[in-house]
Parts: C-alpha cells; structure tokens; sequence
C-alpha cells in the first residue's frame, strides 16, 4: 500500500485533537481512519504542524492530505482538490446575554467583532462589509485563540463572535460561559457564509486527484454503513454527517 | 589662604591621617613628597572633597567645608571652584576636542558666554603651547601634550589653588621635561596662584616649591624649604626616604 | 503541473505589505526609546543597589529574558484583563480595558522587553565609562547630573551602541508578533493577505526580503551613527607641524625668578 | 462566573509539557554545537578573507540575521520541496525529501541561524586574542593548527562566552517555533494540550514558567563554565613569601666571569 | 653558528634593511644597538622567521633557510628550534600557568613526556628564582617575574641562540634589575649559549655583549666590543646616539 502523509495541526476540538491519552483524535482524523480500513491502497500516516504550515505542506507535497476543519471558498478551491464533503456544518453568532441586537448576519451592521486570518467566517464579514460600505461590522483581525475571542465578548470588547456551533458547544463546556448565549444561524445566513461543509484538502496535481478519489469512495461507503454518523455522534451527540442528495 | 584643621580621613577602619593641620598662604608652593602609601593622593582629594573627610574642616579665604555638616550643591560648587586639578592620568575628556576640554568647566560650572569662556580657553592653550591643537582629539595627542591640556583645563577655572598630583608619573621620560617646563613657566608667571603639588621628581620640587612637605605614617613628619629637607633632612625617616631617592635618581 | 509556486505573487505582495511599513515603524520606534529610558532606569538602580526595587527589578529582567516574548504578550495581552475580570467580580470594581487599544499592550510588552534587555548592556556601558573623566569633571564643580548628562551618558552611548542595535534589529523582527494583541503590522497583513489567497509561501517570501532590506538599511543607519560618534577615535588628525619644546628643565642654569616672564 | 482561568490547570500542564523537554533540548543542543563549528568556520573565512566564499556567506550571515527566524523555517521547510517539485517536473528527476524528517530541518536552520549569529562574535573574539601569545608559540615552533587548538581558541572561548551564552538562550527559546516543521517539542505540545481543553493562556503560563526555569539554570550553567575558564583572572593567588631579588647590578664590582655560578 | 648572508627586509616598498651580512659564532653575546625604528626588532623577527625575509639565507649549525624557497612544517619547527626568543610585552599565555607556559613548547613542540618536561621546567623555573610561583598564572605576577618566566620558557627550549628584543623595556625601571640579574646569571652560566640582544640598557649591554653592532639607516654602521664601541666610537652616528644615550642615563 502506498503510504500518504495527513497533515492536521491538532486543534480545534472536536474536529481534530490530541486527547488525554495522548493519542490523535477527532472527528476528521476518526473519519480518515475508518477510510483507511476499507481502502487497501492507501495506508495513512498523521503528521501534526502550525495550521497555516499544514496547508503549505499540501502545497509542498509535504502532505498529501490535509484535514483541519477546512471549509470551501473559491480561492482556497482554486489551490486544492476538495474531496466530497464530510461534515454538515452549522454556525452561530454568539454574543453576551441580554443582547437581542444580533439574531442573524443581517444585524451585525455597526458591531465590533475580532476574526481569525484565513477562515471563512473572516470572508463572510469582509464581504458584508463590500455590500454595506455604510453600516459596516467592526473587524478587527487577529491570531489570538477562539476561547480568547470569546472571553472578550464576555467582557465586552467586542460585541459578537461568529464561529462553527459544535466548536462553541465544546468550548462551553470548559469554560462555561454564563453571559453568553449562542444564536445559530438559518440555513439562509450559513448560505452566504459559505457551502455550510467541511471538506479534505489534497493537491491539485495527479496524485492528489487520485487520493481524493480513494477519499470520496470511501466517504460514500462509510455513509452508506453508518459509521459516519456514528462518528459524528460520538464527537458532537449529534449527527452531523452529510446526506448525498 | 587654605586652613586645614583637624582632619581625619579613613577607609573603612583604615585610618590614612588623622588631626591634621596645616596652613598653606597664598602664593605658596606646596610640595607633599613620601612614600607610596603614606595618604598623599587622599589629602589632596579631600582638598577638593573627591574624597570626604571623617572629621575637621578645610577653609579657604572665601569658603568653608565642616566635616559632617550638610553642603548644598551650589556650596559645593562654590567649595570646588577653589582648586583645580591635574591628574596624573590626564582624565581628559576623550569625546571632547582640546579645546572643548578646556571649555568644559568654563561653559557648564562657571556658566560664561560662549565667546568668553573661548577667549579664556585660547589664552590658556596659547600659554601651554597647544593651541595649534585647539581642535585635536585627546587621543590624537601625546602623554606630555595631554598633560598640558590638562594643565590648561586646571588654569582656565582661574581658582586661587592649583592641584597638582603626580602630574607627569603618567608620562616616558622624554615627555616628563615637557610637563615640568610647562608647569615650572606657570608657576613663575603667576606669583600669586598657590600651588599644592605631590611629586616624585625631585629636582623639580627642588626648584619651584617654596616649602615641602613629607608625609608619612599618618601625618607631616617634617616640613622646610627645599633646601633644609634636601640638604639636611632632621627626621630619620626622612632621611632614609631621600637616600633611597637620591639614589634612584642618580645612579 | 499546478503552480505550487507564484514569484509574481512575491512581487505584488511586496507594495501590500510595505502599506503597513509605517505600523512595525512605529512599534519598533516607540518601544526602542521607552525601552532604552527605562533600561537606564533599570542600570541605574542595580548600579546604586537601590534596595527591594533592586530586587525586584531583577526578578523582571530575569523573567524576561527567560521566557519567549510571544509568552509575554500572552500575558499581558490575556492575563491583564482576566486579572480585571476577576477583581471586578470578587471586589465588585469596575476595572475595564476593553477600550485600551491592543496597541497599547504591545507597546508596553515591547517597551519592557527592551527595557530588559538593554538594562544589563546599558550597566555594563554606564560601568565601562572612564572613572577619571567623572572625577575630572567632579572636580571641575560639575553637578552629578550634569556629569550623567554630558560625560557619561555620550561614553556609555557608544560602548552600548553595537550591543544595542543589534538589539534594535530583534525588536524589529519581533513585532511581527505583535498579531496576537490583534495589532496588524506587516507580518500580520501578510498573514491577512494569505488567509484570502491562502499563497502562504510567497507572502512569506514577500515578507523575508521586506525584513531584509529593513535590517541592512538599519544596520547602515547605526553604521553612521557609529562613526559620528566616535570621531574621537578614528580621526588620524595630521601631526602637529611643529613639535613645541619647551626646553627649560634640560639646562637647570636657566633659573628664573618668580614673576619673571619666559620667552 | 465563568471559569476564564483555572490556576490548578497550569500545575497540570508542566509535566506534560515537560515530558516534551528532551526534544527542546536536543535541538537546542545539537544546534548549539554544530552552529558553533560553522559559526567558527565562517568567522576564518571572513578573518582570512577567502575569495568569493568570503562574499557569500556576508550574504548568507546577513540574510539569517536579517529576518525572522520563522521565515527561515518556512523558507527551508516548505521552499525546498517546492523547488525539488519544480526540478521533478521540468528535468524528470525524482527528487523528494519527504521521507527526510521535520527534524532534520529544523536542524538544519537553527544551526545556520546560530551559526550566523555566533560567527560575527566568534571572528570579534578570535580577533581580540593577544598577538603577542599568538607569536610566542610561533616563536617556539608549533604548527598553526596547534596555535589555532591550544592558544587561540581557548582565549576567543573566554571573550566569546557572555555573547554566546546569551545566543544559546535565544536558541531555545525559538526553538518553540519548530512546530511549523512538524516537530513537536514543548510549545507545540503546548498548543496540542489547548487544543484538547481551549485553556490557552494557562498552557502559556505554564510554558513561560518553564522556560524562565531553563533560563535560569542555563545561566547558572554559563556562569559556572566562567568561572572555571576564568580561573587565571580571578583567583588572587597569595603574595610570595619572600621576594626573589637578585641584586646584581646595583654593585657594578661584582662582575663575575661567564662561566662561573652565582649564588 | 649563524651565517646570515644577503638578508633584505621590506614593508611595502619600505625597505628595512638590504644584503644584510652578518656572522655569529657559538657563545657570542651580541648585542645590537640603534636607534628607533632602525630595524632592529626586524632583524632579530627575521632570525626565527616572525618576519619572511625577501631574500638571502639564514643558516643555522643544523639548518639553512633561503628566502623564497618552499619549506615544510618540519623544517620550518626544526630551524625555529634553531632559535628561542624573550618578547619586550614579555607574552606569556595568560591561561597557562607559569610551570605550564615553561611546558607548554617542551610538550607540544619537542614532545616530551610529561615527566621529562616537568624536570627541565622546574629546573628553569629554579634557575630564574620563580619555582615556588610555579602554580601562579601571568596575570598574578609583577612584571620582572612575568620576563623571568618567558626566559624560563626560552631556556626550556634548549635551542643554541637566546633572541632578546629589549627584553626589559616593558618594566618600570625596579625591575628591571631583577631581569638583567637573571640574564647575567643565565648568560655567565651557559658559555656555549649564543645570545643575540636588543637593548637600551647600555650599561647592562657594555657589561655583557662580547660585541656591540650598532644598526642604522639600513644596515650595521658600526661593530665592536663593547670597550671600542662605548669608549671610542668611529661613525659619526654613533658618536652622536651614544652621547644622546649617556646624556639620558646619567642625567
Ligand atoms: N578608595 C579607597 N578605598 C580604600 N582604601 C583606599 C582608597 N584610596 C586609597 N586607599 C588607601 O589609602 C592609603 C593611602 O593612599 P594614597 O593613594 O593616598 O597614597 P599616596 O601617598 O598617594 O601613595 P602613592 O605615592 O603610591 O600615590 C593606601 O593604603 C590606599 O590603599
Ligand atoms: N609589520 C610591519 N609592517 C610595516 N612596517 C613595519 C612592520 N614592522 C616594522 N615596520 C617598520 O619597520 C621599521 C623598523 O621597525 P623595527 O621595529 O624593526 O625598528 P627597531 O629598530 O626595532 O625600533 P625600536 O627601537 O623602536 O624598537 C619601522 O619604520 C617600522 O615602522
Ligand atoms: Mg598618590
Ligand atoms: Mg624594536
């Protein structure tokens, strides 16, 4: 079998992480593994790197997959072979208790949020902001960690956050946010964010369309058994697992 | 007119003198001779209090320093601006031009104009010979020149007390003459600048010192003339401190 | 083959990026001169063993110099408003940074960085100054703050110089970290620039060429402060045309009397 | 209220973290040592002016100093393989150095890095070794190797230290920046634990009391290695008894023929 | 025995010395006197190859050396074996002790073993009075001491000629004394030992050369014993360098 390299970089959680036992895990690393069983050709081999070094290491060959939560836009299609999609996504905005302001992508007009570089979320705002060049979002960019995100919400620096629901879901349940709830957003808002899925990244050469071919066989194999949303239950206590039209 | 009253210095429990008197008039040329060690060098910065006295006091015709008592700055400005100093080791300013040695004290102590602190300075260089220099670096000069800048940078201040400590030990013997000639003009030009010097160079202070003073174990054992302490020295140690110079100096 | 590998990428990255030149300037700027006032600060307490500060200061230095910088700013960028959060829960304060700008707490992490960091060369230069020009220009009846001022302070400035711009030249690189308080200078508009065509090897080619030129041009600039400063030093001034003699001690007949004038 | 920092997470963190500390500290190590033999090979090439070679690694030293460390990564990491893709693509060969590991690497550029960073020292050093001891054991005959192993180098190490001593630090602390290449040491596994609980600040805190840690120790480490290297400044060895003093010459009478013995 | 014939010296164009022709017999004390920058130091540098001469040869009792020729490590340490020298700075490793400064050429150079070595340093350490400092490091002696042990580590050596290059010029003038002892004592003592000398010290000089040449202006002036060269010099420029030097002693 030929070996093939996965790149993840270890976080966020549930998605991708090391658990106490050391041992990688998460609902992307737990879908590759079950691909790997029923697919004699490949054997899959995990390497953990800095995120933005994941994608450089598909663009470098380095890796041939990448698995980090990654979600689809144009640019990012035009560099990668996406694979089928595994996950149904679902987003929220979060903000403190007691604000009403907020209820969908429509009201942050004037609202102060911090986003991460190279996340769909950070396009969704910038592209609302294209649209209403007067009522923009306050953006502001930044490195800094999501819980850091949101314990500033918390405080008050800025008003909302938007980010993926489960993620926040998982969160929570370390830090448990008494002032702030979450609002998830309607099908019609996750549309303009961008294609509500997450994907594997491969290259975009030979090679890599091969692979994502073994990948999606897999994928379509492992819904049709069920372990998909096996998998997703035992990650999020929901099934979120994508159902082919 | 410096008077001297009691005065006793030590470094931690090591007493260099102490109760010690002395006199010295205007227009006097002082020279401290002894062995290394005896506290020199000590009395003379507490002249200018680089060292603090423990005790006594140190009066000059204008001003006064009281061991113990509180001085202000612009006391001890006042108090310092009654000597100068010249170093054995030059401490020229290396970052200044000669000139700007000179200028220094002038501009920042004695708070002249620009254009007369120069003149001063000019004066000065022209008297030591260094004014062709006036835009040299210290480290640009000579052992013997430095010391002449040094010199002029000690007269410019124009205080009624020269300092002089071992002002040419620093310096190869071909540029020692150079110093003392320097010094031996000045000092000849000025009949009423009062002069405290210590040196080893015998012959000099035997031709410009008007008394001499030896200093040892804690005190002045013996003071004269040139003649009376060269030529018949009455205290024993003495004695034995100017044979061994003797010899030195003229083997 | 897909095209792994962009150089025009590189190139139209270069201007996007130098738009936020002015940003890591300012940083850089800001932090050298707090930072080299309070490295004096700092050299002068452990010089004058000022007592507990002494101490404390140490701990400071010791812990800055010990830890990433990256970890510095995580702690004041995150550790200071959960110090506030706490203290406005437990004591029912009303402490609130969330308007303090994240510039602010770069500035200040930086600024104590540097200050860390230059506070020993600083020492060490302060130390390093000439003990007998102090006391020539004590004797003169300057003030010790006048001594600090004009003798000390322009010696120590260039035994320090060489130490401290290689300082300068890490302070400037380091700001590129400045990302985690969410302050976007270069490196974090390259990062921005990437997250959108996700071209991370170029931006960050971009970005070494950018740094490079920096540094260089810095180097020059301390080069040429170098040289001012030491003109003292390097000058070969031409040797007097005339070597002044004068030649009294050589012949002890020519004694003359007080008063008198020479030549 | 929220739980925004959790103090007992920070003491369950370090043995984690710890347990990750041989990684930190081979690459911190093996870099060290191999960065000092380049840093010491440039140093001869700059101080013997070697032609050509001479100018490129002016280049190569100031490219590392230049820019970031991250960069530099980067640009080994992922540059490499992209330039061994183009070379597959266009010549047909088959060229690959993913099997080589992330290690290797990382090697590889912390030990340049050190080395450009050591070699401006290393040279300043080995160029402030006394001439004079330098040609006394020409004098007596030894090889320039031998001069270089026995005079030279041990005398450079002294003055070279407190720099070096500080480089070394620097080191391990950046190499908390290797997870780029895939390497987990200390802070990646730092990262990997907030992965797990999203408790990012205490994982920091927990790192940066680790680090301060290290620093100490290897300062204590630096400081020790001094005083051993720099036994023959410090110890003030007693005074001689008696003072040899052969009085010869002050009694001209005594000549004494060649040949003869005193004493 | 050294035959030097047709030795040049050039700095960039700056020719030191040119067809320099001068022979040594074994036991020879020959001292070399001139003024600064003659190209004494030069001369003596040449004589252990610290300076490549542009051409002529050097021949030693064993070895020879032609300028311009190739020459291998081994003969380039066996003719400087030829040869040993005492430095004015006297530049003694200063991390080395003072028995392991005397060891250092023995172990390294001549390869001895540690015993042998051991034994001819003590013995040489002993011979210049410092066997007791044998565990000092340079930077804890006096001056007199530190040139007492570079001719300690020159004597180790064993070599047929002894290079002094103002071995004593770097030393305030108390100890020098101490040096020109041990030099006397070491060169009464060793009658085959060919020394070659520079030295200020006219008076050490005249009690100790068996020749005198005096070097100048590129070449030797003048040679002698030292009776014929301090009493009753021929060349004008010697006369006139020897009254400056009296004038300068024994003033
Ligand atoms: N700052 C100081 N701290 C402690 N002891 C000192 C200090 N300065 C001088 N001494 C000691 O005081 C004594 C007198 O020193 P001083 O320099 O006055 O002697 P001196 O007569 O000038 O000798 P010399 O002729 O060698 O210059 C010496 O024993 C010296 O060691
Ligand atoms: N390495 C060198 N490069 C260039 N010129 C040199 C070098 N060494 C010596 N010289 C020049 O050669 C001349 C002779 O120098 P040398 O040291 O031999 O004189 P010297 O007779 O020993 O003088 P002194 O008595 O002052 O030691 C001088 O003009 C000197 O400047
Ligand atoms: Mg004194
Ligand atoms: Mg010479």
């Amino acid at each position: 079998a030929t070996t093939v390299t996965v790149g993840t970089s270890g976080q966020p959680k549930p998605y991708t992480y090391v658990d106490d036992t050391n041992k990688l895990t998460g609902y992307d690393i737990e879908v590759l593994r079950a691909i790997d069983k029923i697919t004699p050709a490949y054997k899959f081999n995990y390497k953990k790197a800095e995120i933005t070094a994941v994608l450089g290491g598909v663009d470098s060959g380095r890796y041939q997959i990448g698995a980090n939560n990654f979600g689809w836009n144009p640019q990012r299609a035009k560099k990668y072979t996406y694979s089928n999609p595994i996950f149904d996504d679902s987003y929220a905005i979060v903000v403190r208790k007691g604000n009403n302001s907020i209820k969908s992508l429509a009201d942050i007009g004037g609202h102060s949020i911090a986003s991460q570089t190279g996340v769909n979320f950070t396009l969704a705002i910038e592209n609302y902001n294209k649209a209403h060049p007067k009522n923009q979002a306050k953006l502001t960019y930044t490195s800094s960690e999501v819980p850091k995100v949101l314990q500033d919400v918390q405080t008050g620096k800025y008003d909302f956050a938007l980010l993926d629901a489960p993620l926040y879901k998982n969160i929570n349940q370390q830090y448990k946010f008494t002032d702030l709830k979450m609002v998830v957003l309607k099908k019609s808002d996750v549309k303009k964010i961008g294609v509500p899925h997450s994907y594997f990244l491969t290259a975009k050469d030979a090679q890599g369309k091969k692979i994502n071919q073994a990948l999606n066989r897999g994928l379509a194999k492992l819904e049709k058994n069920g372990t998909l949303k096996k998998i997703s239950k035992k990650f999020f206590g929901a099934d979120y697992s994508p159902k082919s039209e | 007119m410096i008077k001297i009253k009691g005065l006793s210095k030590s470094f931690h429990n090591n007493t260099i003198f102490s109760d010690l008197n002395l006199e010295i008039a205007a227009g006097e040329i002082v020279a401290i001779i002894g062995p290394s060690g005896a506290g020199k060098s000590t009395l003379l910065r507490c002249l200018n209090l680089l060292e603090t006295p423990d005790q006594g006091s140190i009066e000059f015709n204008q001003v006064a320093y009281q061991a113990g008592a509180k001085i202000s700055q612009t006391q001890l400005t006042k108090f310092r601006q009654q000597t100068t100093m010249v170093f054995q080791q030059f401490n020229l300013f290396r970052q200044k031009t000669v000139l700007e040695n000179v200028l220094e004290g002038l501009l920042v102590v004695k708070k002249l104009s620009r254009s007369e602190a120069e003149k001063i300075a000019l004066e000065k260089l022209t008297l030591v010979g260094l004014v062709d220099h006036a835009d040299y670096y210290p480290g640009q000069l000579s052992g013997g020149q430095k010391q002449r800048v040094g010199i002029a940078r000690a007269l410019a201040m124009n205080s009624s007390t020269l300092l002089l400590d071992e002002p040419t030990s620093a310096l190869d013997s071909e540029l020692v003459g150079e110093v003392l000639a320097t010094l031996r003009q000045v000092v000849l030009q000025n009949p009423n600048q009062t002069v405290v010097l210590i040196s080893h160079e015998l012959a000099f202070v035997q031709q410009v010192a008007t008394r001499v003073l030896f200093f040892d174990q804690g005190g002045i054992l013996e003071e004269g003339t040139p003649e009376q302490i060269f030529k018949n020295p009455k205290n024993e140690r003495t004695q034995q401190f100017l044979s061994r110079f003797n010899q030195q100096v003229f083997s | 083959m897909a095209k792994v590998f962009d150089p025009q990428l590189v190139l139209r990255d270069i201007p996007k990026l130098l738009a936020y030149l002015p940003e890591t300037l300012l940083i850089t700027i800001i932090s050298l001169v707090i930072g080299l006032i309070l490295g004096l600060g700092i050299a002068m307490v452990k010089i004058h063993r000022v007592p507990v500060l002494d101490r404390l200061l140490a701990i400071f230095v010791s812990f800055t110099r010990g830890t990433p910088i990256l970890v510095q700013l995580y702690v004041t960028y995150y550790g200071i408003p959960i110090v506030l959060q706490y203290a406005n829960y437990y004591w029912g304060t009303h402490l609130n940074v969330n308007n303090v700008p994240g510039l602010l707490f770069v500035l200040v992490t930086f600024s104590l960085n540097e200050a860390a960091y230059n506070s020993e060369n600083i020492r060490g230069a302060l130390q390093a100054v000439d003990a007998g020009e102090i006391e020539a220009a004590t004797a003169l009846g300057e003030t010790q703050w006048q001594i600090l001022r004009r003798i000390i302070v322009p010696e120590a400035f260039v035994i320090a110089l060489p130490t401290l711009g290689n300082a300068l030249i890490s302070l400037m690189k380091n700001t590129s970290l400045a990302f985690v308080a969410s302050v976007v200078e270069m490196t974090a508009r390259g990062q921005i620039i990437a997250g959108n065509d996700y071209r991370y090897f170029e931006v960050y080619l971009a970005l070494a060429i950018i740094y490079w030129g920096l540094t260089i041009i810095t180097e020059q600039l301390i080069r040429l402060v170098e040289k001012r400063i030491t003109r003292f030093q390097q000058q070969q001034a031409p040797q007097p045309a005339k070597k002044v003699n004068f030649n009294l001690l050589k012949h002890p007949a020519s004694v003359v009397k007080r008063g008198e004038t020479l030549d």
